[in-house]
Formats: C-alpha cells, structure tokens, sequence
C-alpha cells in the first residue's frame, strides 16, 4: 500500500517536474561569457578546468575534503584485526596486469597535463590511476590496505595539504584562493599534481580498505 | 526539442526513481543503487537544463564533477557500513524504526 | 556602579556566594560551612539595616541591567519590600541556626544549605523586584531552588510531594509568564509604581486587562495557596522542619502575598482595580481561602498538615487584606504572620527532633517535658488566635476595622468565625500538651539535660521568634515596631503620592 | 527526425530501461551489472551534452569505481552467507 | 600583509580544515591537543567577526578575487556570525570534553579528531557561504562526518543507526541538490545574492519546486516532525561528546539554511499564500507536543535526550509566522543558542553519568545526585535552559517568542510555547527526581574524570548566564535584517 502510494507519488512528480521544466524561460544570467573572458588570468585553457579549479576552486578544496571525510569514516568503522592477504588470479591475468599498469600511468600522466587545455585533469587522471591500483588487488598483486601508516596517511593528505596551502598563502597577496594571474597556471598544475596522486590513493583507498574488511574471513 | 531538455527530462524521471527506490527498497545494497540513480538524474537536470540552447556550459559541468566525487565518497561510507552491519548482525535490511 | 546600586546586589549576593561556595565544600567541612552560613547571614542583616536606614531618610535605591533591547532587570528597595527583606533576613539567620542543630549529623548537608541560600537569595529578589520581569526570574528561581529541599529526603513521600509541589508551582509559573509578557506586550514595560501603571491604557483594553489580572492572580495565587491552588503546602510538609518553617510559613507563601500587593497596588493600582470590578472576586477567593484552610486544619492529626493549613488560611488573610482595606493591616499582618508562624514550625520541629511527636494525638504531656518549647509554642498559637499582647492581636484588630471601614460587614463575619476556628484547632494542642499526662514518646533521640529540654540551637530560635511575637504586640506604638514601619510604607507609597 | 535526434531518443530510452530495471531486478548481481550498464550508457550521454569532462569521470567513477565497490560488497556478502550457509 | 592572515572569513573555515587534517596525519586517537589549540583561536576570530559585524555591518569575502555569480562569496552577516558563534561557542568546551572522555587508544574514538575538525570546517563554511551549490558541498561535509561520528562507536546499533542517518541525510541533500539544478537552469546562478532581485522579479514553476525540494530536503536534515525517525537512534546511539554536537550544532546547520533560504532567495515565494508560514509552525507544534511524549517515555537517558532534541527543534519552527518581525528571528536564534549549548550540557553530562553508573537507563541513576552533584547540577542547569525557566536563554526566547506571537496576533503559538515549557519539565525533572533518590549504600561509582564534569558545568553555565545579557547577540542579528 505504502509502496504503491510512494511510486504513484514519485510518478506525479516526475510530470510535474517535466512539465515545469518544459515552460521555461532563457536563463537572466549567463555565465559563460565571464568565463571566457577571465579564461586567460585563469591560467589554464580549458573552461570547466577553470571553473574546476580557479573560479569555483573552492568547491573543490571543499569536494576533495568530503572524500577525505568519507575515508576517515570508513577508516572508523572498518576492524583494524584482520590481517589482508591478496587472493591470487591467474597467472595469464597477472603478466597482463602487469603491462596494463604501466600503460596506465602513461595515461593518468596524459590526462594530468592535457587537462590544462582540453578534456581530463586531476579528477580523471587520480581515478585511473586508482583504477590501476585496484586492478593490481584484484589479480592479487596488492594486498587490501590495513589502517594506514604514516606514509600513506601523508600519501592520502598529501593533495589536500598542498591545495589547503597554496589557498592560505594566496590570502597574503589578496584573497582566499586568489591566484596572482602570472603564477596561476603554475600553481594549479602543482595543486593538480598532488591532487592526482592523492585522488589516486584515496579512490583506491575507498575500494582497498573496504576490500579488505571481508577478505579475511572464513 | 533539444538534447539538453531531453536530458534533462531523463533526469526529471531517473530523480523520482530513485528516490521510490531509496523508500520502498529493504535491501541495503539496493538502495545505495537507488541513491546513485537519484543522483545521477539530479546531475542530469543540472547539466541539461543549463544547456538547453544546446551550448555547453562549464559551470554546471564542473558541479556535476565535483558532485559525482561526492557521491562517491558518500557510496563508499554506506557500503563500508553495510558491509560492517552484515558482519555484526548478519542482516541486510535496517531493523524497523522503534526506540525504546 | 553607584554605591547605591552595590549595595542592593550585595544583598543578593551575601546569600548567593556562601550558597555557591557551599555547594562544592565536601560533606566533612562542618566548620567551614557553618561558618560561611553564619557569615551569609549576619553580613545580610547588617546590609538590611544599612539599607533600612536610607530608605527611613527617603533614600533611593535602584539598579538596572537591560537584559534584552526593551527588557530589564530593575531591582529597587522601596519600604514595603523592605518590610519583606527585613523580615527574611532575620528569619534566615535564626532558621539557619536551627538548620544547623536540626541536620547536625544529618547526610547532604552541603546541598542542603546550597540550595536553602539560593531560596533566601530568590526571595531578597522578590522583594526587591523593580518590575514583574524581575519578579518573575526570581519567582521561578524560588520554584527551582525549593525543590531539592521538598525532596531532600529522598524518600518516596518526599519525590511525591515534590512532584505535587512541582505540578503546581510550574504550571502557576506559565499562567504568570503568559500574563507577564503579555502586559509587557501591551505597556512596553512592567515597572512597580505607585498607584499602578496600566491605567494609562486605554478603555479597549479593559477585557485584555481582566484577564491578564486573572492571569497574574492566579500564576502568584497559586504560591499564596489561594483555595483552589493551595494542594501543595500540606504535601510540601515532607520537608525538613527548617524548610517548612522559613519556606513554607515565610519565604514561599509570603511571597506569593507579597505578589498580590505588588500586583494589587503597583501594577494595577487599588482605584483602578476597583474599577475593573477585580477586587471584590479577589476578596472572596481569600475569604473561601481563609475558611476553607482553617476548617480543614480542624480535621488533621498530623502537626505539621495542621499548620500548613493553617498557614492556608492565615495567608489569605494578607490576600483579604489588600483586597478589601488597604495596606497597613496587611503589611503589617506579613510581619505578625511570619513570625508566629515559623515559631510554630520550630517549636514542630523540636517536638519531631527531640520526642519523635509528629502527631497531634501524640502530644499529651509535651510541655512537662519541653517546658520551653511548649511556652513559645502556645504564645505562637495563641497570637495565631489574636489574643491580647501578641502580635496577631495588632494585625486582628486592624483587619476588624479596615473590614468595618470598607463597609465590607461579611469580611468582618469571616474573620470572627476564622478566629474561632483558629481556636478549635489550636486550644487541644495546647491543652494536650500542657495539662494530659504523658505516657510514652514516640522516639526520644534528645535526652534532656538539666533545664535543656532539646539541643539549644534548636530551642533559641522558637523562644526568640516568640519573644518577638510579644514584642510586636506590645510595642506595637513604637517607631521601630513592623505595624510602625507598616504605617510609614502607607503614608509614603500609597497615601502622599497618590494623585 | 534527424539522426542525432534518434540516437538522443535511443539513449534516453536506454537510460530509463537500465535505470528501471537495475532497481527491479529480482536478482542482486543483476542489478548491478544493469547499474554498471546504466553508468556507462550515462558517459554517452554525458558525450552528447558536450561534457567530455563529466563522461570521462561518470566512466572511470561513476561506473567504474561505484560498480566495483558494488560488486565487490556484492561478492563479500554472499561469501559471508555462504560461509553461514556451509557452518 | 599579516591582516589579511587574520581575516576571520577564510580563517574560520582554514583553521578547522588544517587541525582536522592535522589530526589524521598524527595518526589514530591523536590530535585533541591542536584542536583545542585552534578552536580558541577559532573563537577569537568569531569574537573579532562579531566586533566586526556589529561595526562595520555584513563582511563579505569574494573567494578566488571573482565575486559573484562567477566565483564564490563568503559572506557574514549578523544572522551567519550568530551561528558561528554558537558553533566555537559549543565545539570548544566539547573537545576539552572529548579529550577526557575517549580514553587513550580506544579503538572507538581512532578517527574522532579528524572528523571532528571537518564536521566544524563544514559548518562553518555552510554558515558563511552565499552560494547555494557550495552550500551543498559543505552539507555534505557535514552530513558525513556526523555519520561517521555516530558510526565510529562501532556497535551495531549505532552501524545501523548510522546508515539511517546516511540515508537520511543524502536524500535530504538530494532533494536539495534537485532544487539547485533547478534554480541554475531558471537564472543561471547559484549565489544567492544574485539571485535575490531575479526571483523577485520573475519566479516560473519550476522555481517554486525547487523551493519546496530545498525545503523538504532540509527539513529532513533538521529532524523536523514527521523526518524525525532517524534522529533518536543517532543522536541517542553514539559517544556522548558526539551526541552533544550532533544536537548541539548540526541540526542547526540545516535549520539555519532554511532560515537562510525564507528570508533570502525564497522570500517572495513564501509570501505567496498567508498559510504557508504556518506550515513549518504546524509541524513544529506537533514535534514539541510528539517528541515531549516520547521523551516523557523514554526509558534510555540518551534517548530521552535525543527525543527531547526532537521536540525542542520544533519550537525552531514556530517563528516562521512571525518572522515579518525582526521579533521572530531573534526568538529563533535565541532558542537556537538556548537550546545548543543547554543540549551540549546535558548529553556531556549524560556522558558522565553513564560512565559513572555503567548503564544508560533513567532507572540507573538513582542516588546519583549524591555522588555527582556537579554533574546534577550541570543536568539541572541545562534543564532550566530546556524548561525555559529564568534565568536562563531558554527563558528569554520563551519570552521573545511569546512577545512576538502576540504581537501579531498569533496566540496559539504563545499557547503552545508556555505547554512545550511544561512537558519538558515534565521529562527533565523525571531524571533529577530520580537522581535525588536514595539508593541502598552498596551500590558504587565508576571514577571519572573531573574535566568531564566541569565541561558539561561550563555549558550548562553558558546557557544560563546568556539570559542575563542578550542585547550584543540581538543586535547582532540587526546586522543584514531586511524586513
């Protein structure tokens, strides 16, 4: 009964929200001709980079901190007892993952410089970079993570830190996250740099500490 | 009509989806599924609706971004908490609401 | 801060800081802590005479916090609170005398004598109160810091008189408040003033008026123990005796006393009152009150349920009073009233404490053996009855003529059949105790010692509160008696100032 | 009708499907593996609104990472029911 | 050149974000010590913003140099600073709290630091922001880390408890995040100054959906009746110190955000219909009068605080009627620092006594009063505050919320002000009778910390000496009042 008034329910407000979104005006703003405009004090050519990280840069100082946040939780909940042994897979799936992760890097690399300019950035490029960490896990090459020591706890940090960093020491010359237009593009490709390899670990992370909590179980 | 009002139509749908999804499904594993589609139709209608002329716009794209890390993190959070549930009590359903 | 302004805070304070400190001491410190009681007390007193001074030389005293933008704290000592602070001051340093004998041993005492501070401090606040705001706070607080000490025992009698207590002195708190800030609403402000301060309101708002008034009488009526709000004073009787003989015979009831004159004469204004048709219901209330209080007295054995009654019924009296005729019987009552009153629950407390009497049935022959409490007992009691050189015979013969003069022939009818009534309960007391044999006591814990008949901390306060029952009642002509100060309240506050 | 405008219609159409039958599949893995199905077919779309950004990290994220996770819990509880099953 | 550095803007979301990330580099059960370090200097910028704002009016700090609508706005005025205050205001005395509550290397408290000093980051930066997509992301935040907290204990109870909460919480954001889309697409801003003047001008349909999705979905987040359900096993369910911010702060978070979105961007679409105001106003009397009852049943000390929680949120709700006035915020926000730093108080002190007794029933605390007295009486205080009894802040908004629902004529709201007063006296003096009982000699105490229990005192003082001076905070919310 309840379960047939929340779909009739869900099914109303999808009309209503269709037929709402059908009768609608042009936007009174437009933003994308701002965007353009500052594209070149943004230090990077790419507009949703721009946005990404120097417009709306905030956004993801703050962004990157909840997947840290969601890492601390996880890292809360999960046993520290267990001890992670990595399952073994094939050998034919080992030797490929073994020449899929250097290609792979090649790739994160790629993705990391090309974002200044065109599609791909930090976002991209950590999340194949975790991928090729979960790949190596799951053919058996990387054991699940226990709770993390110093070095990956720095490892883990080490983007947010240097993201958190360069926005303070703007505040010196002007505002939160302010880049002085000569050293912008300079110091988003070092904020991207640190973020990848963060991003890489901490979307990792998410799959090998979880990972971890059942592996070894009976 | 253009694909940006399509899209965004999608999304009209794929949000009350999931949102059904989130309160009449028991299984907890179901249900992080149905958040993710609740999410996906909301970052639809943001992308969509802004580009209904059809002319790409950065803004809401790099929200969008910064939205799908964020409900990854908060995917991963209610998964490592399932996963501890069913450990601890073997079930996959939320016990039913009563306190005391 | 004037000196002015000081010294009213200190007053507050010289009860309020040994309150605080005493609740953290450990149990053990029994020196310290009787110490800083006695301090607390005579530093008071000192204040209050210091203060009585000025305020004799026309002195004013006034303080003002703002507490919200448009709401204050105002504290002021004018000569009718003083006549209230004058009496609690006293009576807190006797009391804590007798506290300090009753509980000698007793478990808790630390909280206890915390909170027994705190009571003092919210009723130096009360008297002091410059507006209803003020009052309030202090009404309240006086709420809150008297029920630990219902409950101090910590025995299932005792949660429930608490609870009792709690359900009444609570919900008369909401009536009040809502009555509060609901003149507050209309006026702005709430300030104490001669004459009254709503009368500026215009004729729209008589039907808000009488109703806020209702409001107000019934939110301050219900700490009077006006009938049908009274439930609580006898079940508040599982307190230790000090508690019921400073809160429940001065402190709690008197304040809400109190709150009807301040009500009655500074917010209203006895003209204009009249003019809303509010005092007369008022009046009856406090008749119906006072018979209602001394019939059920009749009928109880246990002694401390009799003289909450009692105190019932005699508090209604000052309700009468302020009523019907105006203010120096029923000041002057607040005094009389106060003292015998708590010289009654003294001497209860010793009969419990020494004898194990908690009973009237088990009372014969306690004057033989407590000589001297049976005497203050029965001047008590028979002040109480308005006999001759006592104190209740001044406030008696006063109320008489006001109701004379108020061409009020019922009140008067009231009064007569309250006396006799007040007999009938109290003349077996005393024929019990003075002229039945003895047979055995309940539970004798105080051997006598010589002409001791109890521990003397225990007998000094009843035998001094009784020689001051005397006292007021024969020296009544003089300039320092509580009719004399009564009389100057009325001349300056009520009389002279009154367009 | 313009090819585009077809190809957008097949998309939307295939979206909705995914997305409906990934919630009401009876089965478990099934659903996931329609989610995954689903997230891809987003990346698509994601392609035909000109945000390659956003199909870029709905593939190697969305899809990618949130399938994995899926399956990998998938694969974890039914190890533990297992596990129950044979003690 | 160091002015900047000082700017309490940035600072106040820098600071935590640094500590809470400080805490996790140091490594598991660490970190209580720059916390601490760093909520002061936290609560001296606050105190200088406030300096500020009352000077100078609103700051605003344009992040990244850009200024709206193309970059992102920080800003404070009045109404934002209030809350920032009560947020250090709270946070400090609770990490004094939780450094001597988690014993050293519990497991349960590993991550407490870090997630603490993003929990406080995300409110801060949720308080200061006026933008509506990065209010999201700092909801977000926020939310997270409060499951976390919660889910940290590690019991089953409080995993399952904690999923709830999540679940609740992403729906609650979900709808929220639909409604940005929503506003973007109409006028192609988020920042919610920008969009001010342009609702006002021209709201469609679809705007006034997004509204109500912004709404509901923060109403869901704030536990207003009938989205309660998930609050009492959350906030009930975990660490004490956690409880206490949980309740103390992060509902206000959202509750604020509503305020936030009445008085600001939605504005002209709440003054569509008379009744509309009176919506929230329902909703709120019926979450004082069903979650006094519960809290009047409860048999768990904490569940009876959390349910408590749930009835004193709806009083938040009761202004709505009356915000035309200036009167209905300052009533609000009032019982928004009553209320925080009285529930603040009252879960540490549940925290002691739970530690003390080694059980969470109301039964339990019998004799407690007689071992703990400035844990009871730190109790009893934040009682008075919840009682809104004076002299307490609880008292003054009791006050304020009546004087301004009869000055419009809304007496039913005084009505059910004065009744909520009573039943919460209903259910707070059931534990302090309780604890007054006596009990049979033999039955002994766990030892602990006095930190603990001055912490919980100092709370309980704070919210009972805040009724004997308000006029700086009601001044404070003058500050950007547009009514």
């Amino acid at each position: 009964m309840k379960k047939i008034a929340i779909q009739l329910a869900a099914l109303v407000f999808a009309l209503v929200l269709g037929s709402a979104m059908l009768d609608l005006d042009p936007a009174p703003v437009d933003l994308r001709p701002a965007v353009a405009a500052h594209l070149e004090a943004s230090g990077v050519a790419h507009p949703v980079t721009a946005v990404l990280l120097n417009y709306r840069g905030y956004d993801t100082l703050l962004e990157v901190a909840v997947l840290l946040l969601a890492l601390f939780a996880i890292l809360a909940v999960i046993p520290d007892s267990q001890t992670g042994r990595p399952t073994p897979a094939a050998p034919v799936l080992q030797t490929l993952a073994r020449l899929a992760v250097p290609l792979m890097l090649v790739t994160a690399t790629f993705l990391l410089w090309a974002g200044a300019f065109r599609p791909g950035g930090a976002f991209q490029a950590g999340s194949v970079l975790a991928a090729a960490l979960v790949l190596l896990h799951l053919t058996g090459l990387l054991a699940g993570w226990p709770q993390p020591g110093a070095r990956l706890r720095w490892g883990l940090a080490a983007g947010f830190l240097v993201f958190l960093a360069v926005a303070a020491a703007l505040l010196l010359q002007g505002h939160l996250l302010q880049y002085p237009p000569a050293w912008a593009g300079l110091l988003i490709l070092c904020i991207e740099f640190a973020l990848t390899l963060s991003l890489g670990l901490l979307l990792a992370g998410l799959f090998l500490f979880l990972s971890r909590d059942t592996e070894g179980a009976p | 009509m253009s694909t940006g009002l399509l899209f965004a139509l999608v999304g009209a749908a794929l949000f009350p989806m999931g949102v059904a999804g989130l309160l009449v499904q028991r299984h907890l594993l179901r249900r992080i599924l149905a958040f993710n589609l609740m999410g996906s139709g909301a970052f639809l209608i943001l992308v969509g609706l802004a580009q209904r002329q059809d002319v790409a716009d950065p803004v809401p794209q790099a929200m969008v971004l910064t939205g799908i890390v964020v409900a990854v993190a908060a995917t991963a959070l209610a998964l490592a908490l399932t996963r501890r549930l069913y450990a601890l009590t073997g079930r996959l359903e939320l016990p039913d609401v009563e306190h005391d | 801060m004037s000196t002015n302004e000081a010294l009213l805070l200190a007053v507050l304070a010289s009860s309020f800081l040994p309150g605080l400190v005493i609740f953290i001491l450990p149990e053990q410190q029994v020196a310290l802590r009787t110490t800083l009681n006695l301090l607390g007390a005579f530093s008071k007193l000192g204040l209050v005479i210091v203060l009585l001074a000025g305020v004799y030389q026309d002195q004013t005293y006034t303080f003002r916090h703002v507490v919200l933008p448009g709401l204050e704290l105002a504290l002021k000592a004018d000569a009718l609170g003083l006549l209230f602070i004058t009496l609690s001051a006293i009576l807190w340093l006797l009391t804590t005398l007798y506290a300090i004998g009753y509980l000698e041993g007793a478990p808790h005492r630390s909280r206890f004598f915390g909170f027994f501070s705190l009571c003092v401090t919210a009723t130096m606040g009360i008297a002091m109160a410059g507006n209803l705001f003020t009052f309030f706070i202090f009404y309240e607080l006086l709420t809150l810091s008297t029920f630990p000490l219902v409950v101090h025992r910590g025995t299932d009698k005792a949660m429930q008189g608490g609870t009792v207590y709690l359900r009444y002195t609570l919900f008369g708190g909401a009536l009040l408040l809502a009555g509060i800030v609901w003149l507050h609403h209309l006026l702005g402000h709430t300030e104490f003033a001669h004459a009254g301060i709503v009368a500026s309101l215009g004729a729209e708002h008589t039907g808000s008026l009488k109703l806020i008034f209702l409001l107000l009488i019934a939110g301050i009526g219900v700490k009077a123990a006006l009938v049908p709000l009274h439930g609580w004073l006898p079940q508040a009787m599982v307190a230790p005796a000090p508690v019921s003989a400073l809160l429940h015979a001065v402190a709690v009831v008197k304040a809400g006393a109190f709150g009807i004159a301040r009500v009655v004469y500074e917010v209203y204004g006895v003209e204009f009152a009249q003019s809303l048709n509010l005092l007369l219901p008022l009046a009856l209330v406090a008749a119906i009150t006072i018979l209602w209080g001394s019939l059920r007295a009749l009928f109880q054995d246990d002694l401390k349920k009799r003289l909450a009654f009692s105190t019932v019924s005699q508090v209604a009296y000052i309700a009468l009073g302020l009523a019907l005729f105006g203010p120096v019987a029923t000041v002057g009552g607040l005094v009389h009233q106060g003292i015998m009153k708590i010289t009654l629950f003294f001497c209860a407390g010793n009969y419990a404490e020494t004898l194990g009497i908690h009973k009237v049935s088990e009372m014969n022959g306690a004057g033989r053996r407590m000589p001297l409490t049976t005497l203050a007992f029965s001047i008590a009691a028979l002040g109480m009855m308005g006999a001759p050189f006592t104190a209740g015979a001044i406030s008696k013969a006063w109320l008489m003529d006001g109701a004379e003069a108020a061409g009020s022939p019922w009140a008067v009818w009231v009064l007569w059949t309250s006396s006799l009534l007040n007999a009938a309960y109290f003349l077996p007391i005393l024929w019990r105790a003075w002229f039945k044999e003895a047979k055995t006591w309940p539970h004798e814990h105080i051997p006598a010692r010589g002409w001791r008949e109890t521990g003397w901390l225990l007998l000094l306060p009843p035998l001094l509160t009784a020689v001051a029952t005397l006292a007021a009642g024969i020296f009544a002509d003089s300039s320092i008696s509580p009719l004399a100060w009564a009389q100057l309240i009325t001349e300056r506050e009520y009389l002279t100032r009154q367009p | 009708m313009s090819a585009a405008l077809a190809f957008d219609l097949l998309l939307a159409a295939g979206l909705l499907w995914s997305a409906w039958q990934s919630l009401s599949s009876a089965r478990l893995d099934r659903a996931i593996l329609l989610f995954i199905t689903f997230g891809l077919l987003l990346t698509l779309a994601w392609a035909r609104l000109s945000a390659p950004d956003i199909g870029l990290a709905e593939a190697a994220i969305g899809a990618g990472l949130t399938g994995a996770l899926l399956l990998d819990a998938y694969r974890a509880l039914k190890q533990g029911s297992d596990a129950q099953v044979n003690r | 050149m160091t002015e900047a550095l000082l700017d309490p803007l940035p600072g106040l979301i820098l600071l935590p974000l640094a500590w809470g990330i400080a805490a996790f580099l140091l490594g598991p059960g660490r970190g209580a010590a720059p916390a601490i370090v760093t909520l002061s200097l936290q609560f001296l910028f606050c105190l200088q913003l406030t300096h500020q704002v009352l000077a100078d009016g609103p700051a605003t700090h344009p992040v990244g140099g850009w200024g709206a609508p193309l970059g992102i706005d920080l800003m404070a005025d009045g109404l934002a600073t209030a809350m920032l205050l009560l947020t250090q205001a709270v946070a400090l005395p609770l990490a004094v709290y939780a450094r001597a509550y988690f014993r050293p290397g519990a497991p349960e408290a590993r991550h407490f630091w870090p997630l603490f000093g993003l929990l406080l980051a995300g409110l801060n930066g949720l308080f200061l922001s006026a933008d509506l997509f990065n209010v999201y992301v700092t909801l977000e935040l926020v939310g997270l880390a409060a499951v976390g907290l919660v889910a940290m204990g590690g019991g089953a109870g409080q995993i399952a408890a904690a999923l709830r909460y999540l679940f609740a919480t992403l729906l609650g954001s979900g709808a929220y995040l639909l409604g940005v889309a929503l506003i973007y697409g109409s006028y192609g801003s988020v920042s919610i100054t920008t969009l001010e003047p342009l609702v006002a001008a021209h709201a469609p349909t679809l705007v006034g959906l997004a509204g109500g999705l912004m709404l509901l979905g923060l109403m869901l987040k704030t536990a207003l009746f009938p989205f309660h359900f998930w609050l009492p096993p959350a906030h009930g369910g975990a660490a004490a110190p956690v409880s206490a911010l949980l309740s103390a702060l992060v509902v206000k978070a959202s509750f604020y955000l509503i305020l936030r979105l009445w008085l600001g961007p939605l504005a002209p679409l709440s003054a569509l219909h008379p009744l509309l105001p009176w919506l929230p106003a329902l909703l709120g009397t019926a979450a004082i009068f069903w979650g006094s009852w519960k809290a009047i049943r409860a048999l768990r000390l904490k569940m009876m605080i959390a349910y408590s929680t749930v009835a004193q949120l709806g009083y938040l709700f009761l202004i709505f009627p009356l915000l035309g006035a200036l009167g209905g915020l300052q009533a609000g926000i009032m019982q928004a620092f009553a209320h925080g730093l009285a529930k603040a108080a009252m879960f540490a002190a549940a925290g002691v006594l739970i530690k003390a007794t080694g059980q969470d029933t109301i039964a339990g605390l019998a004799g407690a009063a007689q071992k703990l007295p400035l844990t009871l009486f730190a109790f009893g205080l934040a009682g008075v505050t919840l009682m809104g009894l004076p002299p307490s802040a609880g008292f003054l908004a009791k006050w304020q919320l009546i004087e301004a629902a009869l000055g419009q004529d809304c007496w039913l709201i005084a009505l059910v002000a004065l009744a909520g007063g009573l039943l919460a006296a209903v259910y707070v003096f059931r534990v302090l009778r309780q604890a007054f009982l006596l009990t049979a000699p033999e039955s002994s105490l766990q030892p602990v910390p006095r930190s603990l229990e001055w912490a919980a005192f100092a709370l309980a003082s704070a919210s009972v000496l805040l009724g004997l001076r308000g006029v700086e905070l009601m001044q404070l919310l003058h500050v950007g009042w547009a009514g």
